[in-house]
């Protein structure tokens, strides 16, 4: 096992936000109340800053060791133990949590900043900073957890967090349901992570027994005893060796520690490699079970389909939200789950063929729903499903330093776009409807030149980080060996490129619409009512208000509004943010200038460590530098394409292209505009099936069950023919056949007591002789 | 010639008893119950003696006999009285009137 | 011919409560005249009661337990006799106590109430300690014959002539079937002494003379079943076990309350007495590790369903009951059934259970019938509807009510519990799948009984009241509610004591 | 920690004497010449008081209790009936020293919950915490006894005796104090419960008689007389270790051992509640008042898993391997159906009761499979939600008490108006749907994790619970809380200090132990190993 580095304070990283939210969530209301908002986010942005300050000291002690033994680990305490169970509360910094921490601090410091002016108005400021606190808290717990179920605590906690943002005007009513939606549906992500995890944990405990091919039935769970031996009663040293039995120097068995994992399945001579690959469940190759069930997980959580359609949704958030989370960060914890376990996904072909097609499926799919989007920040949310169905295609074709590449350039580009989209919805005085905005170039310059830049860099130019790591992607796509079939990689790298030109369109349609076609159409407000999608934003806005309204905050926003319908610049503590964004989205692209440019990307060998786990199971093809060459000219002209005949669409404003084709492909337009109708498929199929479920359950409940019980009572009931009295007890009501049968049995009964003498005298002469005629029978 | 033995006298006895039996579960009259008891008693009586007589000898059959006859007696003084107390309500010994008590 | 005379005399010696009672009756009759038209001819009788109890407790008391047979074996001196004779004393002297404060028996005639209760005691107590079929037919006669009469004790009350002359007729016919059972006893074994009995009938298949003189094997079991079968059927009347059980609701209403009161306890009681000796005596024997059954009748299994019956058809009736003396009937009938399976398990065990189970009954099945009593002379009612928010208006007889209800029902801690836990385990200590059978039945029959328990509960602590007037409890009343409430739940957290006097009651049963 | 002798007794007592307390006062009263008034503030006091002392005792034995020992500590042991073998004898082992801190500490909760403090409800209908209140006090104390009397006893005549009791209490607590349909609901729970105890009575005597001596396990009392039965719980086990049950002559044909199992088996799963079981529950919490509807959920429930644990797998350990897999399958029901039933319901009361019928599922399952950390996860589920459904129907109370109803569709947009409140409750939700970081996620995660290796078909369905919970929970918080404010409930007060005294500690407690779970783990993980161990020995 490779060296680790145990240090004792990595806790200081999330532990840092996670007072910042304590202190806010408890007390923020009564200090902004009695010392103003700048408390509030002096607490919040303190402890990021603090925070990310701890975060850049360790990534200095960890650039400081030899590579293969950069692992920082920081054990707190035992979270919880039983049998050969064993969860630690533990931290761990590896290139790669190094690298998502990093990016995690540092983006979210920014965009606390930038929430300092974007909800100045918000009377409900201290939570808002809780809330983006205790997010920051659970996402260093889901990329520093050392192990799985430190990493689900964030990964829940995180959607939790989602939830209250998403939901954080919840006076609104949509805002709150997208909120439940973003929950629900990444349950279902959930749900399959962790079948996903404890098929993985079943299929190791019988790795060291040779019997098992298809892991444990129940008589074997018996008889391999290991995983089951008590924790404390480890007395004798055979208990203890089969707790931890050891081979070849390492702990065999069950275990959640990603590290340990790692250890127990690629050392040579375990057999646990060999055992997981010979494994099944439910006839099912049992690694391809448990990688696609974590894919399945993180298709949840970072919007893929088919779970993305809650990201759509969630941009009901406030705007720094949704480049905090519904673009840098949390979406992206998928993917680094799967680059985390890229030897677990390395092992499985079938696995990484799901997760590239789902990604580039997803990328496509989402960029042509983007294409026809009016509301700035759902051209956004599309935008960023997309982007991520590239990073699963980087992950799921093998290259987990260029999925792991693109998600930090996308974190900068997007973050700004985001927050650029946060700038001009603010400029616009809430206004998300593209078709409203124009113009903005002259009002708001910062903001269009940094959007800008962002756009250059998701389209794919070479000036900017996006298309380094889009490019890699690419050619890794083209280039790949791993997946099922040798023709899946081409047809992949068309479809990505195809999307790629879609994604230049689409951003750039977003950026002459906002900044330029024409002259500001915000002022009027003639066409209210005329598009569906344009009243219900503007219900968005108003609710919004209407929140502020239940704060009693409605006479302060009037004022900070007060000046009329002219756009105007954000302030500086949010231009500033913007700027180094951009100027992060520009620098990033050091980090991966590619090989065929005769550079040695930085951030592959950084990450080396890491994804090396996989070097021996992933084979890429080398076709010559001079085809890599191809193929960006290929990606920039795509790109270019879309680029040029965006701004022949709406640059001027004038063009009556769109209006036009608009007209004459309106289903088709319908269709895409209306994302497919998956959400109405969703609700047709599977909310559906949940309701009318729980409605034969409760049926069932009510009617059966509690009626038997009745039933019971009733036949008591029946027999002794109880007056209304009882009814009073039992009336539940029951009335059928079997009652009524039980009635007559009844009335046979107490017609024996008839008060007549001559009936009791039969009685007991009849009693007597039946008794002697039985007894004498049957003795 | 026909030996009447104990056969005889238990047949008697067994007769009785369940003409004593048919007059308590189908008299309507008290005082016609009250005669069907008797009818019962004296079935034992009747086997008491009979038994002692033929099987056991000795006094035991007829002294058990004696005692229920002087039993019978007091019995049939109390119900009489109580069947006297019923006909004041209900100027009827008719046992079929009494059925007050009933569920 | 003088060593009987002589041995007539030595068992006077142990005749001493009989005695005592005997004088009790003529006395008693001979104050009540002499003291009419006194004022306080109602306390004064109703010490001179007292006094004949005490009187017969002393002689009890005094009265040696350990066994021999009396009077020519008419009657037998042991244990088991002496629990039941004090079990019955502290039912005639708790009767007592409910009496005097009772508006049924006008205080005119109080004077004959108690002679006629002490004329019962003595009949029960006869009963209790009879060796022979022929003295438990006499004693079984006087206790019935004197229930007649005060049954029928309301003068001018038609529901009171009714009861009578249901009880009277019924318990006639009873006790003819009965003697028409002992008949055959006799035919068969030349003999109605219990204790010469019970070798004879084991003795039974070799009874070479009747076999032929009956004319065969199978007439000669058909006539013992015939004759066990009817002697139970005089014993059922008395323990008001189906099918004998009819006359007892009936009765029961139609009495006046306090004697209800001693008739659900004392002759039942007197019953379970008589059924002992005879079954135990005649048709077991003790084998090695515990009792054998060797008669050729499976009692056992005849008690067995019988006692199933009883209880169920008990149960089930009382849910629908809402006169609460019938109610109670129905109970004490399905009691009955509890009680027979502690003789269906023909076990020391078994027997001990009986005896135990009809101490703990005393307590509380008198209690209940004391609030009864009392409820019937405050408000006149004996519907559940008088019940009503009782808890408002007397909060500590409303509390002792439901501690006789939940005792009767068979909750811990109170000793109702004891008893029933004493007879499931006569049960599953003999095990078995019919016994096993047995328990689930009494078990489940326990909670149905809760049912209709509870509803008088719920009526006294859950319902509104129907009138705010407060029930006043006469301080007689109150302490007897406090000593059966006291004694239930010391039985029930401590019943060593009484499971040791069963023991010691039923240790002389079993003396092969 | 010094051992304090008594300890058990002690907290047994305390509250039993309170309640003595309570009724000599109210006999007193005439003679005192005591206002209402006052008596009803002197039985507050006193209920606070012996409960609090009652509840500091199980905080003593949690913090001397050792539990690396899988034997009984803190061990009273006396002859009280001598004649029939019983003994009075309480203990705390790994099997029940959780159960027994979880009741004192809930009984406390409940008693402070009880506390009167709403002044403007009419006078027909007063609030519970003032009608006849030395009574309610008294029964209140009298059940918690008995509560804590049921996880220490370990002769079984005791334990019989105190589960008994603590039904009866039950009853008038509910009966009297109780909702509209209160008696329906008493009548029902009582009935209920009561038919799965004379099943259990049958049972135990069955097991009393079916004991004897086995070579190097005689039976004695604790003056050291040997009798030839026993009711020693502890001795019952080893004689069952030893496989004695299984050489009882059979009934009807079937194994004596199982049937006895049965009987026991379902005088406690009608207590978890296992389905179809369960109906009694939705009732029983709907009509009882707050405090008993915490004690309810809290601790009664508790004993169904407790006893199942302690006496079918203990002392029947052969039987309960046979019927292992329908206790899986029945766990996987409870888990599924009891959710589904939850979306359905439109009263928040009955919606909290049935999330307890689905996770209670999770201690059946995990109890079935065996597994040291199904195992652990099954009792560690018992004290999580025995702490979160407490705190959930304390949050239910506090808005009856101001509402006067519970339908979740009459509130809306409550958030705006009593934010405290709505964290409360979303917090406690949150702990309810096992969101890890909150105490729910490590049991159920260790239910799961110990149960897939046995069950894994029954375990992912089991495990859609994850969606369902998710779903029925947020949408009562939406429907409940988000939105516009329902104009009905704009001067809706939020908690006031006394629902804080409860509420706060429950949540502050649904935190810590989602963090350090390991702090109870320690109490029964080696007894539950032990028993692991025990019945996976002989296959």
């Amino acid at each position: 096992m490779p060296h680790t580095v145990e240090i004792l304070w990595a806790w200081l990283i999330p532990a840092f936000p996670a007072l910042g939210a304590f202190v806010n969530a408890a007390f923020g209301k009564r200090l902004q109340d009695r010392f103003g908002k700048a408390i509030v986010h002096a607490i919040a942005v303190g402890a990021m800053l603090a925070a990310t300050a701890v975060a850049w000291s360790y990534f200095a002690l960890l650039l400081g060791q030899p590579p293969e033994d950069r692992y920082l680990h920081d054990l707190v305490w035992h979270l919880f133990a039983a049998g050969s169970l064993r969860v630690d509360l533990a931290f761990a910094l590896d290139p790669l949590s190094m690298m998502m921490t990093l990016i995690v601090t540092n983006v979210a410091t920014l965009i606390h900043i930038f929430s300092i002016g974007y909800m100045a108005e918000e009377p409900a400021y201290w939570r808002f900073f809780s809330y983006l606190n205790l997010f920051v808290f659970s996402m260093l717990l889901l990329v520093m957890g050392s192990n799985f179920v430190l990493m689900f605590f964030g990964w829940e906690g995180v959607g939790l967090c989602s939830y209250l943002l998403i939901s954080f005007w919840y006076t609104d009513l949509d805002k709150a349901k997208a909120g439940m939606k973003a929950f629900v549906v990444n349950r279902f992500g959930d749900f399959a992570f962790v079948i996903g995890l404890f098929a993985l944990l079943w299929g190791l405990g019988g790795s060291w027994t040779t019997t098992k091919a298809g892991g444990l039935g129940l008589r074997d769970v018996y008889e391999a005893s290991p995983l089951y031996v008590p924790f404390h009663d480890g007395a004798t040293a055979a208990e203890a060796e089969a707790l931890t039995p050891m081979r070849s120097g390492v702990a065999v068995g069950p275990t959640v520690d990603f590290r340990e994992l790692r250890e127990e399945i690629l050392t040579p001579g375990t057999g646990v490699l060999q055992h997981l690959k010979g494994a099944t469940i439910f006839g099912f190759p049992l690694i391809a079970f448990v990688c696609i069930l974590f894919f399945a997980g993180a298709t949840g959580k970072s919007a893929q389909i088919p779970l993305y359609v809650w990201l759509p949704d969630a941009m009901a958030g406030p705007t720094p939200v949704s480049a905090l989370i519904h673009a840098a960060t949390m979406v992206t914890a998928g993917v680094y789950m799967v680059a985390r376990l890229n030897f677990l996904f390395a092992l499985s072909p079938a696995a990484m063929t799901v997760v590239a097609v789902i990604g580039t499926l997803t990328a496509i799919f989402a960029a042509s729903i983007g294409l026809f989007q009016v509301d700035i920040k759902k051209v956004l949310a599309y935008s960023t499903v997309s982007q991520l169905g590239y990073m699963f295609m980087g992950v799921g074709v093998g290259a987990y330093w260029a999925g792991c590449y693109h998600l930090l350039t996308h974190a900068f580009f997007k973050a700004c776009l985001f927050l650029g989209s946060g700038s001009v919805i603010l400029a616009c005085h809430h206004e998300q409807d593209m078709r409203k905005m124009g113009g903005l170039k002259d009002h708001t310059p910062i903001t269009r030149w940094t959007y800008a830049a962002a756009c250059v860099a998701i389209s794919g130019f070479p000036v900017m980080s996006g298309f380094f790591s889009k490019d890699e992607i690419l050619w890794k796509t083209f280039t790949t060996q791993n997946l099922s079939a040798p023709w899946i990689g081409p047809v992949l790298w068309f479809v990505g490129l195809v999307a790629a030109g879609g994604t230049s369109f689409y951003m750039w349609r977003s950026y002459y619409l906002t900044f330029w076609s024409g002259e500001y159409r915000g002022a009027s407000h003639d066409d209210h009512g005329a598009h569906a999608v344009a009243a219900a934003h503007d219900d968005h806005a108003a609710a919004a208000h209407g929140a502020d309204d239940a704060h009693g905050g409605h006479a302060a926003h009037g004022d900070a509004h007060g000046h009329g319908h002219t756009p105007h610049e954000s302030p500086a503590v949010m231009t500033y943010v913007l700027i180094v964004l951009a100027a992060g989205a520009f620098f990033a692209s050091f980090l991966g200038l590619p090989k065929a440019w005769g550079f040695d990307p930085v951030l592959e060998r950084f990450l080396e460590p890491v994804t090396g786990a996989s070097a021996a199971f992933v084979h890429f093809a080398e076709p010559g530098k001079a085809l890599e060459f191809v193929f960006m000219l290929i990606s920039v002209g795509v790109a270019t394409v879309g680029w040029l005949f965006a701004a022949w669409l709406y640059r001027s404003g004038e063009n009556p292209a769109p209006a036009l084709w608009l007209a004459r492909y309106a289903g088709i337009h319908r269709v895409v505009f209306n994302k497919y109708y998956v959400d109405e498929i969703y609700a047709a199929t599977v909310v559906r099936a949940g309701m009318v479920i729980k409605d034969l359950a409760y049926w069932f409940d009510q009617n059966v069950i509690d009626r038997a019980v009745n039933f019971a009572a009733w036949i008591v009931r029946f027999v002794a023919n109880v007056d209304g009295a009882i009814d009073k007890y039992l009336v539940d009501g029951l009335v059928n056949l079997v009652a009524e049968l039980t009635l007559a049995f009844g009335r046979g009964f107490r017609k024996l007591q008839t008060g007549r003498l001559e009936n009791y005298l039969v009685g007991a002469l009849a009693g007597a002789l039946v008794f002697v005629a039985v007894n004498y029978l049957i003795h | 010639m026909l030996a009447v033995g104990l056969p005889h006298f238990l047949v008697v006895g067994a007769l009785l008893f369940a003409f004593g039996a048919y007059c308590v579960t189908t008299r309507k009259n008290a005082v016609g119950i009250l005669m069907g008891v008797e009818l019962i008693l004296n079935a034992a009586n009747v086997n008491f003696v009979a038994f002692g007589h033929y099987a056991w000898g000795g006094i035991h059959g007829q002294a058990f006999a004696l005692f229920v006859i002087v039993l019978a007696a007091a019995e049939a003084a109390v119900g009489l009285a109580i069947i006297l107390t019923l006909y004041h309500h209900f100027k009827s010994i008719d046992v079929t009137r009494a059925e007050r008590l009933r569920d | 011919m003088n060593d009987a005379i002589a041995q007539n005399l030595s068992s006077l010696s142990a005749f001493g409560p009989e005695t005592v009672l005997s004088v009790g009756v003529l006395a008693l009759f001979l104050l009540d005249l002499a003291w009419r038209g006194d004022a306080r001819r109602p306390a004064r009788l109703t010490w001179a009661f007292a006094i004949v109890l005490a009187g017969a407790a002393a002689a009890l008391a005094a009265t040696p337990s350990s066994p021999r047979g009396l009077f020519n074996h008419m009657l037998v001196q042991d244990g088991l006799g002496t629990f039941f004779k004090w079990l019955f004393l502290a039912t005639a002297a708790y009767t007592a106590g409910i009496v005097v404060h009772s508006r049924e028996i006008s205080s005119e005639r109080l004077g004959e109430f108690y002679a006629l209760l002490c004329a019962i005691l003595l009949g029960m107590d006869l009963m209790a300690v009879s060796g022979d079929l022929l003295m438990v037919y006499l004693s079984l006669e006087l206790v019935s014959m004197v229930s007649y009469a005060l049954a029928g004790f309301r003068k001018g009350d038609v529901r009171s002539a009714e009861a009578s002359l249901k009880y009277v007729i019924y318990g006639g016919v009873a006790s003819g079937i009965m003697l028409f059972g002992i008949s055959y006893l006799y035919g068969l074994f030349g003999t109605t002494d219990l204790a010469l009995l019970g070798p004879k009938i084991k003795a039974f298949s070799s009874q070479v003379f009747l076999t032929q003189t009956l004319g065969g094997t199978a007439a000669a079991q058909l006539a013992l079943v015939v004759a066990v079968i009817f002697v139970l059927a005089g014993v059922g009347f008395k323990m008001a076990s189906v099918p004998w059980h009819m006359w007892c609701p009936d009765v029961y209403e139609g009495a006046p309350t306090p004697f209800t009161a001693f008739l659900s306890v004392g002759p039942k009681a007197a019953g379970f007495a008589v059924a002992i000796r005879f079954f135990e005596v005649g048709f077991t024997e003790v084998g090695r590790g515990g009792l054998v059954n060797t008669a050729t009748v499976p009692w056992p299994a005849i008690l067995g369903i019988l006692a199933a019956i009883t209880m169920t058809l008990g149960n089930l009736t009382a849910l629908g009951q809402t006169n609460l003396k019938r109610l109670l009937a129905y109970s004490s009938i399905a009691h009955a059934g509890y009680l027979l399976m502690g003789l269906a398990a023909a076990s020391v065990l078994g027997f001990q259970s009986v005896l135990v189970y009809l101490v703990v009954y005393l307590f509380m099945n008198l209690g209940a019938f004391l609030v009864v009593t009392l409820m019937a002379a405050q408000t006149g009612g004996e519907n559940i509807s008088a019940y009503r928010g009782l808890i408002k208006r007397a909060p500590l007889t409303a509390i002792a009510f439901t501690i006789f209800l939940f005792s009767l029902t068979g909750l811990p801690p109170l000793a109702g519990f004891t008893g029933k836990y004493l007879l499931f385990a006569a049960l599953l200590e003999k095990g078995g799948t019919w016994y096993v059978a047995l328990a689930i039945v009494g078990a489940v029959n326990s909670a149905i009984s809760l049912y209709y328990y509870v509803r008088i509960v719920k009526a006294m602590v859950l319902d509104r009241p129907t009138s705010d007037s407060p029930v006043v409890v006469p301080r007689t009343y109150g302490f007897l509610m406090l000593g059966s409430v006291a004694a239930l739940f010391f039985f029930g957290l401590f019943w060593s004591p009484l499971y040791q006097a069963s023991l010691k009651a039923t240790e002389t049963l079993f003396r092969g | 920690m010094p051992h304090v002798p008594h300890l058990l007794t002690y907290a047994i007592a305390a509250p039993l004497f309170g309640a003595a307390a309570i009724v000599v006062l109210t006999l007193l009263k005439p003679l005192l010449r005591l206002p209402k008034e006052q008596l009803e503030w002197a039985s507050r006091a006193f209920a606070l008081i012996f409960s609090g002392l009652s509840f500091a005792f199980t905080l003593l034995l949690w913090a001397s209790f050792d539990g690396s020992s899988t034997g009984p500590q803190f061990v009273d042991h006396w002859v009280w009936i001598r004649s029939f073998n019983i003994e009075y004898f309480v203990g705390a082992d790994g099997l029940s020293v959780a159960m027994i801190i979880l009741s004192g500490l809930i009984s406390f909760i409940a008693t402070i919950a009880s506390m009167p403090w709403w002044v403007h409800d009419d006078d027909h209908h007063p609030h519970f915490s003032k009608r006849m209140v030395p009574g309610y006090l008294a029964l209140l104390l009298l059940l918690q006894g008995a509560m804590l009397g049921v996880f220490c006893a370990l002769d079984f005549f005791l334990f019989y005796v105190f589960w008994e009791l603590m039904l009866l209490r039950m009853y008038f607590l509910i009966g009297i104090w109780g909702g509209p349909r209160k008696e329906y609901a008493a009548i029902k729970f009582f009935l209920y419960t009561l038919a799965g105890s004379v099943l259990m009575l049958l049972a135990v005597i069955g097991l009393y008689y079916g004991s004897r001596p086995m070579p190097g396990i005689p039976l004695t009392l604790v003056d050291g007389t040997h009798v030839p039965h026993t009711f020693d719980m502890l001795t019952l086990a080893q004689l069952g270790h030893r496989g004695l049950w299984d050489h009882l002559a059979p009934i009807a044909g079937i194994n004596f051992a199982r049937i006895l199992w049965l009987g026991l088996f379902i005088g406690f799963a009608i207590k978890i509640p296992m389905f179809p079981f369960h109906t009694w529950l939705p009732d029983a919490h709907v009509e009882a008042p707050t405090p008993v509807s915490v004690i309810l959920a809290g601790v009664l429930l508790k004993m169904g898993g407790y006893g199942i644990l302690r006496v079918n797998f203990d002392i029947l350990p052969e039987a309960t391997r046979h019927f292992a897999d329908a206790i899986a399958v029945f766990g996987t029901i409870n888990i599924v159906y009891g959710a589904f039933v939850c979306l359905a319901q439109k009263d928040l009361k009955k919606l909290i009761a049935y999330s307890s019928v689905s996770h209670m599922g999770f201690v059946l399952l995990g109890m079935a499979a065996f597994t040291p950390q199904a195992l652990s996860g099954a009792m560690l589920q018992m004290w999580t939600h025995g702490i979160v459904s407490a705190m959930l129907f304390l949050i239910v109370g506090v808005i009856y008490d101001r509402a006067h109803h519970r339908e979740i569709e009459g509130f809306g947009g409550l958030a705006a108006r009593v934010p405290e409140y709505t964290a409360l409750m979303g917090l406690a939700f949150f702990a309810s749907m096992g969101l890890p970081g909150l105490c729910g996620f490590v049991s159920e995660f260790m239910v799961f994790y110990g149960s897939f290796a046995v069950y894994r078909t029954l375990v992912m369905i089991s495990a859609t619970s994850v969606i369902l919970t998710a779903a029925y929970y947020l949408w009562t918080i939406q429907r409940m809380f988000l939105g516009k404010l329902n104009a009905k409930y704009a001067d809706l007060p939020d908690v006031n200090w006394r629902e804080r005294l409860t509420l706060y500690p429950l949540g502050a407690l649904a935190i810590v132990f989602g963090f350090y779970p390991q702090a109870v783990l320690d109490l029964f993980n080696s007894s539950l190993a032990q028993m692991s161990h025990l019945l996976r020995g002989s296959f």
